[in-house]
């Protein structure tokens, strides 16, 4: 919802996929495992059909998807099955993208810091990477999977004041979230310390597992940075939550009074 | 008719373990025109060269099959016993059956059939060799060494020394290269000035060595005894004719900069020398930094010059020299560590270089030898050092060994200790290649006796954390991650060839490896001389190497170009290529074909009917030529071919070959 | 413009060049033995520039005609031949001169824009009729007949070389005929041939080439017209290296035509005259374009047909890597 | 510990170079990995040493170490590696030999209700993915 009335308001039209389905959530590694491609294929093939590329909002979507993409593109054998298995054709033709690409290399985050009406007048957010945005960088062609900078940009178009801090590329644990509370928290606690440590009041992240687990790190840390997904500080810039508010969106959208 | 004798040799098992020699032997004398055939256990032995004598003058021989191993083992061998027996070297063949069939076939009998057809492949070519005579042609006995380092003062002394003329070109304003960066020396500590300052002087003083400073080559032209350089000298700003050396400009210029051979550590003025001991001892203005050249103020050194030397006018030079031979020293540079962003440099401070560590080291260094970590001044107590920071590592930076890294991180390790007592070292290694002389021990010193603590393993992070350097890895023997709150990070960063080799590589027609490293003519046996006849290879040019290597390479490669001086005239190899001008339709393809530029357009004079015309045709420089064949492959006529591998003998062999009448059934 | 009123504007520019003496003689077409036939003449005399014809039947390629006559070759002064050349004839008097057997001050030449030439064994094939003359008309040639006249579209009726044609004007003409509006291509070289040839097993390829290659004369004739042969002495003639055995043998034919082929790779221009003058109807193009197709994917070069300075199979380029790369070999 | 040929080149390694489409004699144990994995002090036994029990063939201890289980396929480890070997493939490889020899370590009935009402449901799938045959 931040996103597509953001994205209305920056002058790109979202259409949301029909009838789509989830990508999967994890790219398969091990080479066998095709069956777990049918997912992500068929929302590809979807797109195509349809005549998109794809936008996502989410670090893990794009990671699945554009990995597919790619996969699919270069090896026929894998792309014949999961034709057959789909039953469409789709051999790799579209582009898979996440929003911030979108809004770095169609609107120019030049034109974003125009568009913005209220700007985080120097609030200190750490940006948060993560895995799945920059690895494996090959497939990801993202950012520099060591020095990423498109959040950094992206962040001081918004008015506020990106820090750089060390943890910024770990990992948070992922879906250990589920399967082993505990080991997650402490991936996930070593990122907000380091965040905290080099003076960040938020931290912004694009993927909804690595929100939840900074969530649950933050629980037991003394005043965390506030925990804030990209869509929110986009929708509260652009002033669009205010029609949002009007409109009963919910009230997760909504931004956090900064401190 | 041809007299051709064949000889089989059993190579000990190696070829006899696969091949039935007798069987050889038996089929080759019944090949026409084979009056004598016979084998022998070990042919390259005295016994079996001397087999080869006896068969030539008894039988008159005038053409030889040494069924044997590769002709690039023993081809020569073979030549100078023919030419000890009377026979023209070039009247033997090679008729590999080693490489090309015992070592690579399992089953003896059909082995056995492919050696009976190779011999008869080589009889077929014996009968149509000619007697080859080698040309002469004079030579210039004057050396051009490039690269000033360590490797290249040793080649110009030693060349010069055995009373030949050198330039010596240098692309720095002085002397000593890496070496004269470093502080101490592995593995006897002693220090790297002292034992290179005096060399250096007495390379500047050397009669026979002219220097060519701020210098590089641009062009190479003719071939071994007569090559023509181009060499390109940047402007100095300063007439070292004039020059006393005083250095009062340096004292006096306002404009600094990080000086480059400080590692950026410390600072240089616009003009000056690179240290205190540089050799020449005059100064250069860095143009870009000069207040002057830059925006046409200041000028202060071109005033305050006791023997107005300045000169701001001054341009580049460019000049020929004609020399005889070359010696590539240009040595090494490291892998530029941004590539590794995990590690920091570039980033913090206070992860630099194994070269900058050098820097610190060194008493005339930015700190006068106190280690002294970058960002505050302050002296380190814990100090890691990663080896490996790009070396064997095919994934991001270079697949190779760097070689010299083992050694000179232990070496850092134990200078840290003798310096800060109090401090701990921590070197994060792979393996320890510590194969020279005294290195096992002096890497075992360090362990022992400077107290330095290996962990076997990679660094994975290094990040900044309140104001140390946080360095996480992992120690594989205890199979524990180890994070370290360092002081100060070193990297030894891989070693590559310097920025600018593969340029000069094509300058010089000496191919390159994949890394820009210069190849050898045979890594085992001609390790100092490159496929270019009359270029060599001292130091790190060829690949990592440590300063005794580089220093025993560069007396090799001078010792090669002095046995070639010792000779008036150079012989020619005969097997070069030739044009056939009837043939020759002068489309010249063969011309940008040739590696070695060794082909020129001529104009032949012909009658046609009672008119004299002139066409094109092609011809060899049989100076440059090293008979490749890439033009007797381009020609379409047939009318370049390769003397001792004509056509019509290579078209011989093949028929032969097919014939296949030792194949069994 | 048309050919017919080229075809003026050419006999005036020949009367002239030969009467002030510019050039030696000339080479161009005349009347046929038939009447849809134009031959190659070679005139000297002013007067004969009459007899030169530009019509949709001047389908040869005539530039290797010069060879003979260059001043080398007649030990005669440095005076220039005249040549009418369309593309293909361009393509070949550059090749010509690319392998140095011509030098551009040894020819003069005057040149058109072609729109395609008409191949006579088609046209009798499809109308069986005896054709007296045709014109071109955008896509279509329209013939006179004996029982009236007949239209046919480009594509049924040109030459295969002018179907695939994408170098309809000469370069460095001395005089162009007509305007040279309309410049584009004429056809594409699409080598669907090539396409099909590949489809099929290595087995059943071999047994393809072996019925072309049985029937071969070893008249020389594809040599003999080619501009990429141009060698003062054919290797395959070479008494002193006997590459191609005297039998007809079809190894022998098999080497006569691989070498031949190897002999003209990355030098064809793709004019076609190999193939129309073999008199067993050996499809000779097949294998120059298949050798032209691997060399524009191999090397990159998207005209392989066209003469150039420095062409992939004639060069030592110190940045080819030794050996085979891995990305090659996968490739 | 017993090493033989038989041991060495048996199917089982096969399968897990296969499944992961890595070459496993290309490590050369340098630790890159474990010194970077996030989530190796949970792990209790370095990751790199997966790879070198499959080097010495050592099926059973291979598919003993439940360290696969901990890998929440960050790829740090193959962005680290010198020999271009990518480790979470391997994990994933051992994973799923595991998987489909019936062996799970999560059972979806018994995740905890707090959990699954919290957690986004792209942890919840791929958990499930990774440790649920």
């Amino acid at each position: 919802m931040t996103a597509r009335e953001s994205a209305r308001c920056l002058g790109i039209s979202l259409e949301e996929l029909e009838d789509w389905q989830c990508c999967g959530a994890v790219f398969p590694l091990a080479t066998d495992a095709i069956i777990n491609l049918a997912s992500p294929f068929r929302t590809l093939a979807s797109a195509h059909q349809a005549g998109a590329d794809l936008v996502t909002l989410c670090s893990g979507c794009l990671n699945v998807l554009r990995r597919t993409n790619k996969l699919v593109a270069a090896d026929a054998e894998i792309r014949k099955k999961l034709e057959d298995f789909v039953e469409m054709k789709y051999a790799g033709e579209r582009k898979v993208f996440h929003l911030l690409e979108v809004l770095r290399d169609e609107t120019g985050f030049d034109q974003l810091q125009k568009k913005v009406v209220h700007p985080l007048d120097d609030v200190t957010v750490a940006p948060y990477y993560g895995c799945l945005l920059l690895r494996p960088a090959e497939d990801m062609a993202f950012d520099h999977p060591d020095k990423p900078v498109i959040m950094g940009e992206f962040l001081r178009a918004l008015g506020a004041k990106p820090v750089s801090y060390p943890f910024q590329t770990e990992c948070c644990g992922s879906y250990l979230s589920v399967s082993s509370v505990d080991s997650t928290r402490q991936a996930a606690s070593a990122v907000l310390k380091s965040a905290q440590a080099a003076g960040a009041q938020w931290l912004v992240t694009s993927c909804p597992t690595c929100l939840y687990n900074l969530e649950l790190a933050a629980e037991s840390l003394d005043e965390p940075p506030r925990l804030v997904y990209f869509t929110q500080l986009l929708a509260h810039a652009l002033g669009v939550d205010a029609y949002l508010e009007e409109n009963g969106a919910l009230a997760k959208n909504v931004m956090p009074e900064v401190n | 008719m041809r007299r051709i004798g064949v000889f089989v040799c059993s190579c000990g098992l190696n070829i006899a373990g696969r091949v039935d020699v007798q069987k050889v032997t038996d089929a080759a004398a019944g090949i026409p025109g084979v009056v004598h055939s016979e084998n022998y256990k070990y042919m390259c032995s005295e016994p079996g060269q001397n087999l080869i004598a006896d068969a030539i003058r008894q039988k008159r021989l005038d053409g030889l099959v040494v069924a044997a191993c590769s002709p690039a083992m023993h081809e020569l061998t073979f030549r100078s016993a023919a030419k000890l027996a009377g026979l023209n070297p070039y009247m033997v063949q090679m008729a590999n059956i080693r490489e090309h069939c015992s070592w690579v076939h399992r089953d003896e009998e059909q082995a056995t059939a492919k050696a009976t057809d190779i011999v008869r492949a080589a009889v077929e070519k014996v009968r149509r060799d000619q007697p080859l005579e080698p040309t002469r042609i004079p030579l210039t006995k004057k050396a051009l060494v490039i690269g000033g380092g360590i490797a290249g003062m040793q080649s110009a002394l030693d060349i010069a020394d055995a009373g030949y003329d050198v330039v010596l070109v240098e692309k720095d304003a002085t002397i000593g290269g890496r070496m004269a960066q470093l502080s101490e020396t592995f593995p006897t500590l002693d220090c790297a000035s002292c034992i290179l300052t005096p060399k250096m002087a007495e390379v500047a003083r050397h009669p026979r060595i002219q220097l060519a400073m701020c210098s590089r080559v641009t062009q190479v032209a003719g071939y071994v005894g007569n090559f023509t350089v181009q060499i390109t000298q940047a402007p100095t700003y300063v007439d070292w004719e004039k020059c006393i050396g005083c250095m009062d400009c340096q004292e006096r210029c306002p404009s600094r900069l990080p000086s480059e051979f400080d590692r950026g550590l410390g600072k240089r003025k616009a003009i000056g020398v690179d240290f205190p001991q540089a050799v020449p001892n005059r100064p250069v203005i860095k143009a870009d930094h000069c207040l002057y050249l830059q925006k046409g103020r200041c000028g202060i050194c071109e005033k305050i010059c006791p023997v107005e030397a300045v000169d701001f006018q001054q341009q580049e030079k460019v000049w020929e020299e004609e020399v005889g031979a070359i010696i590539v020293a240009t040595g090494f540079d490291v892998l530029g560590a941004e590539a590794f962003a995990e590690y920091g440099y570039g980033q913090y401070p206070d992860v630099i270089d194994s070269l900058a560590y050098e820097r610190l080291n060194s008493s005339s260094g930015p700190t006068e030898g106190v280690i002294r970590r970058p960002s505050d001044g302050e002296i380190p107590k814990e100090v890691v050092f990663i080896q490996c920071a790009g070396s064997r590592d095919p994934d991001k930076g270079k697949a190779y060994c760097s070689k010299i890294c083992c050694m000179y991180t232990a070496k850092h390790a134990t200078l840290y200790r003798h310096k800060v007592p109090d401090g701990q070292a921590y070197i994060f290694y792979m393996d320890i290649r510590a194969g020279g002389k005294g290195y096992e021990e002096f890497v075992q010193r360090a362990v022992e006796q400077d107290g330095a603590l290996y962990l076997r393993g990679r660094v994975s992070r290094v990040y900044e954390e309140d104001g140390k350097i946080v360095v996480k890895g992992v120690d594989t023997l205890a199979g524990e991650n180890i994070e370290i709150a360092a002081d100060l990070v070193v990297l030894a960063s891989a070693v590559t060839p310097r920025t600018g080799a593969r340029e000069l590589a094509q300058v010089l027609k000496v191919p390159a490896d994949q890394d820009g490293f210069y190849n050898e003519a045979h890594p085992k046996l001609r390790p100092v001389e490159t496929v270019t006849a009359g270029v060599y290879l001292a130091g790190a040019v060829a690949g990592p190497r440590d300063i005794p290597e580089a220093v025993a390479n560069a007396s090799g490669a001078a010792a090669k170009v002095a046995v070639l001086f010792s000779n008036d005239e150079l012989e020619n190899e005969p097997l070069i290529a030739a044009v056939d001008e009837s043939k020759c339709s002068g489309c010249l393809w063969c011309v940008p074909v040739c590696p070695f530029d060794a082909i020129e357009e001529k104009e032949l004079i012909e009658r046609v009917g009672s008119k004299e015309v002139t066409r094109p045709v092609a011809t060899v420089n049989a100076g440059l030529c090293q008979g490749c064949g890439a033009c007797s492959v381009a020609c379409r006529d047939g009318a370049m071919n390769l003397k001792g591998f004509t056509n019509e003998q290579i078209l011989a062999e093949v028929e032969a070959l097919c014939l296949m009448t030792g194949s069994p059934e | 413009m048309s050919l017919k009123n080229m075809e003026n504007q050419l006999i005036a520019e020949v009367k002239e060049l030969l009467e002030s003496g510019k050039v030696r003689g000339f080479v161009g077409f005349g009347r046929g033995y038939g009447m849809a036939e134009s031959v190659p003449v070679f005139i000297t005399d002013a007067l004969d520039a009459e007899k030169l014809v530009l019509d949709p039947f001047c389908g040869m390629t005539i530039a290797k005609y010069v060879l003979e006559r260059t001043p080398q070759a007649v030990g005669q002064t440095r005076r220039p031949l005249g040549i009418l050349a369309k593309g293909c004839d361009g393509l070949a008097l550059a090749r010509l001169m690319r392998d140095r057997r011509l030098q551009p001050d040894d020819v003069y030449v005057v040149g058109f824009n072609c729109r395609g030439m008409v191949d006579a064994k088609k046209v009798r094939a499809r109308l069986g009729l005896k054709v007296s003359g045709a014109r071109l008309e955008g896509d279509q040639v329209h013939f006179e007949t004996a029982e009236g006249p007949v239209t046919l579209s480009k594509d049924e009726c040109l030459l295969d070389k002018c179907l695939a044609c994408e170098n309809p004007l000469p370069e460095d003409c001395q005089v162009l005929l007509g305007d040279d509006q309309d410049t584009g291509p004429v056809g594409h070289r699409d080598y669907a041939g090539v396409a099909n040839l590949e489809a099929l097993s290595p087995d059943e390829r071999y047994r393809f080439w072996t019925r072309q290659f049985e029937r071969c004369l070893r008249c020389f004739a594809c040599r003999n017209v080619c501009s990429a042969c141009n060698c003062i002495t054919c290797s395959l003639e070479d008494r002193e290296v006997e590459w191609l055995g005297k039998d007809t043998q079809l190894s022998e034919q098999f080497m006569f035509h691989f070498t031949r082929a190897y002999h003209v790779a990355g030098r064809c221009v793709g004019c076609g005259e190999c193939e129309r003058v073999c008199p067993v109807e050996i499809p000779l193009m097949l294998l120059n374009e298949k050798l032209m197709r691997d060399i524009r994917d191999l090397f990159g070069v998207c005209d392989p047909h066209v003469p150039r300075e420095t062409e992939p199979l004639g060069e030592f380029n110190p940045e080819d890597p030794e050996g085979w790369r891995e990305e090659d070999e996968r490739a | 510990m017993k090493l033989s040929r038989d041991k060495l080149k048996s199917s089982f390694l096969q399968k897990v170079a296969e499944m992961s489409g890595e070459d496993i004699a290309s490590c050369y144990q340098c630790g890159k990995c474990s010194a970077g994995c996030p989530l190796e002090a949970a792990m209790g036994i370095l990751p790199h040493r997966a790879l070198r029990l499959l080097q010495l063939g050592c099926e059973e201890e291979a598919l003993n170490f439940d360290a696969v289980w901990l890998c929440a396929s960050c790829h740090t480890c193959e962005s680290r590696c010198p020999r271009g070997c990518d480790l979470s493939r391997v994990m994933e490889a051992l994973r799923m030999i595991r998987l489909r020899g019936g062996q799970s370590p999560v059972h979806p009935q018994e995740v905890d209700e707090e959990i699954l009402q919290r957690a986004p449901q792209q942890a919840i799938v791929s958990c499930y993915r990774k440790n649920i045959s």
